[in-house]
């Protein structure tokens, strides 16, 4: 995908903004990447507590650089209104810097305070053991 | 001292908002700052025995605390992504639950710890009670990084420099 | 350019997102199923601001895409605030006796 | 039963994505929307009648001003009716129940919503104030301030956040909303105008016949955004407390 971004850009001559542009396109890939990572470790992986790793860390860095490269594309010159836009973006992703742990630790410690949640592996087999009884 | 610092801070924050630079939406900013500084001042700089030299020095060790943990998110997300997408990264997890007790003091660093432990590959705080972190991690290896209490070091060096001196 | 790149980054957020609402779908816990729909919540934010790139109206849709972040934390806290809002007091004296020991 | 249940949901999801595909373009000029005498009116006619910048806003505040009023007063009609179903208005304090306790505040969530708070009633404010001309309004500005003080409900207890915005003030400024916006037309009509005629206030206003539409129109928008904002914390409050205005939720 982005090697025929490369060549268009390369072909259409473009080249006032054009490394910027190219760092931001940059960005926004390697986030889909990251959020890739994230999306197949909430399949793959097998209880609460290892979905919640991979959606909280994969989560957090994806959408964030995902928004400086948007951030960054966005950029048409250098004048006022485009930096205080530019800052305005980084603005959410320094709320989603913030926020996003938080919510990672609220959900965990809501899990964990919630009995019916086996904590670790050993645990796991264990109910699970019990609900195929149960059932 | 600390409601002019929130209403500046504030208002900082209107001007990036609003992109207006008009006097009556100036005025309007200033207004309604005022009226969430009266509001919520309080809530921001919980600790107000701290004087501004401090304040700024803690700043700007913050300023140069925030590269390092970038660079650990780069490397979480690095790990989650070899975790899914490699077999043996799968086989080698097994995650338990840590605990382990902090010398920091004051509630924000110890909120600065968890976020960051939170943040490091791995590892998410799970509760805490008093001083008691109870962390879950997700291999040995990492809660051996983690007992060797890089990151604690790390926060107090900008929060709570004393506290490094005495130990 | 742009817009290409726009176009080619909802359209692959939005197959990522897939395996997102299987987990919403199959998800054994409820806790699972809010972690996907916090999941969703903080991409719809990208995604806003990628409509607005398409639209050439970012300084607009920037806004909202704050406004839906801000939501979407309140909402988790919500959230795992009502799944264990109140314990009984039993419950309450069991767990401090297992902290203690 | 839960799987056939999805099958007319997928088959209404397809029919709803086949019909999207008649949607006329972005900004097509031949639309039906576009094309229709009502929206030429609007779009001829706005700038004479009503002298007001923007479009929505002139749609929302001045053709439409009384509809407006009466959605602010049906959302205080509403809290009220909450209020008068569940608030205690007896002297003696309610029992608290036995088997609750509520669940200590997490240190990480209260921190972050230190930080969060303040930026989120700064956010909207600006919502509020820029309800001319970008999307936004009193409505809005209204929903998320309401929103911040339940969050502080939510981190540390309903207490915490009483002593901030208690309820008998909530009341009050519910109120003061409604009567601002009223006063504003009441007041146009007492400088010879009609009912929300907002040009007669330039007799009072130092500004020119245009703009004190505009800030009479802002002044509207602070209205409904007072009565919302109370409405949406009293709502919250008395709900999740089951009008023992105490306790998480």
């Amino acid at each position: 995908m982005s090697m025929i971004d490369f060549q268009v850009i390369a072909a259409s001559g473009e080249v006032s903004l054009f490394p910027l542009h190219l760092l931001g396109m940059f960005f926004g890939s390697l986030g889909l990447v990251f959020f890739l990572g994230a999306a197949v470790g909430l399949i793959r992986f097998p209880d609460f507590y290892t979905r919640m790793h991979a959606a909280g860390k994969g989560d957090t860095l994806s959408t964030m650089l995902m928004l400086t490269g948007f951030g960054l594309v966005t950029m048409e010159d250098f004048s006022l209104g485009s930096w205080l836009l530019f800052v305005k973006i980084m603005g959410v992703v320094l709320f989603i810097f913030i926020a996003s742990p938080t919510v990672s630790h609220v959900l965990m410690r809501a899990a964990s305070e919630d009995d019916e949640m086996p904590l670790t592996e050993a645990d796991g087999k264990k109910s699970s053991n019990k609900g195929k009884k149960r059932n | 001292m600390y409601p002019v610092a929130v209403f500046l801070l504030l208002f900082l924050n209107w001007v990036v908002l609003s992109g207006k630079f008009d006097a009556f939406h100036l005025g309007l900013g200033v207004v309604s700052c005022l009226i969430v500084t009266y509001l919520s001042h309080d809530l921001l700089y919980h600790d107000r025995k701290k004087g501004l030299e401090r304040r700024l020095l803690e700043a700007w060790s913050f300023l140069r605390y925030l590269p390092w943990i970038i660079w650990e998110v780069v490397k979480a997300n690095l790990h989650v992504f070899k975790l899914a997408m490699t077999k043996e990264g799968y086989e080698e997890m097994s995650p338990r639950v840590v605990t382990f007790e902090t010398y920091l003091k004051t509630d924000f660093a110890k909120f600065v710890l968890a976020n960051s432990i939170t943040l490091t590959p791995g590892t998410i705080t799970m509760l805490i009670r008093g001083d008691v972190f109870h962390v879950h991690t997700m291999s040995q290896f990492l809660e051996d990084d983690l007992l060797t209490g890089a990151i604690e070091r790390k926060v107090a060096e900008v929060f709570e420099p004393e506290s490094l001196k005495k130990t | 350019m742009i817009e290409y790149f726009a176009i080619v980054m909802g359209a692959a957020l939005l197959v990522l997102m897939i395996p997102v609402f299987y987990r919403i779908w199959v998800g054994p816990t409820s806790y699972d199923r809010i972690l996907g729909v916090n999941v969703i919540g903080t991409k719809t934010a990208v995604l806003l601001v990628v409509i607005g790139t398409l639209y050439d109206r970012v300084d607009m849709f920037v806004d909202f895409a704050i406004a839906y972040a801000l939501l979407s934390f309140v909402t988790a806290i919500v959230v795992s605030r009502y799944l264990n809002r109140t314990i009984s007091q039993k419950e309450m004296e069991t767990r401090e006796k297992k902290a203690g020991t | 039963m839960k799987n056939t249940s999805l099958i007319p949901v997928v088959l209404v999801g397809f029919l709803l994505f086949y019909a999207s595909t008649d949607f006329p373009e972005w900004g097509d000029p031949q639309s039906p929307a576009s094309s229709s005498p009502v929206s030429s009116h609007f779009i001829a006619k706005t700038g004479v009648d009503t002298e007001v910048p923007n479009m929505v806003t002139a749609v929302l505040a001045d053709y439409r001003g009384f509809d407006t009023m009466l959605e602010t007063v049906v959302v205080f009609i509403a809290g009220m009716a909450v209020l008068a179903i569940l608030r205690n208005f007896s002297r003696k304090k309610p029992v608290k129940r036995g088997h609750e306790v509520s669940v200590e505040p997490d240190l990480i969530v209260t921190n972050t919503v230190r930080l969060v708070v303040p930026v989120i009633q700064i956010f909207s404010f600006y919502v509020l104030a820029h309800g001319h001309v970008s999307p936004g309004g009193g409505f809005q500005g209204g929903v998320l301030m309401g929103a911040s003080f339940i969050l502080i409900a939510l981190s540390w207890d309903l207490e915490r956040a009483l002593t901030r915005f208690p309820i008998n003030r909530c009341m009050v400024v519910a109120a003061l909303g409604i009567l601002l916006y009223a006063g504003i037309g009441v007041l146009s009509m007492a400088l010879g105008g009609e009912f929300l005629d907002y040009a007669e206030l330039e007799k009072v206003l130092p500004v020119s016949r245009e703009m004190a539409r505009y800030h009479a129109m802002l002044g509207v928008e602070i209205g409904v955004g007072f009565t919302v904002t109370a409405i949406m914390f009293a709502l919250y409050a008395n709900l999740s407390s089951r009008g023992r205005l105490e306790g998480g939720l």
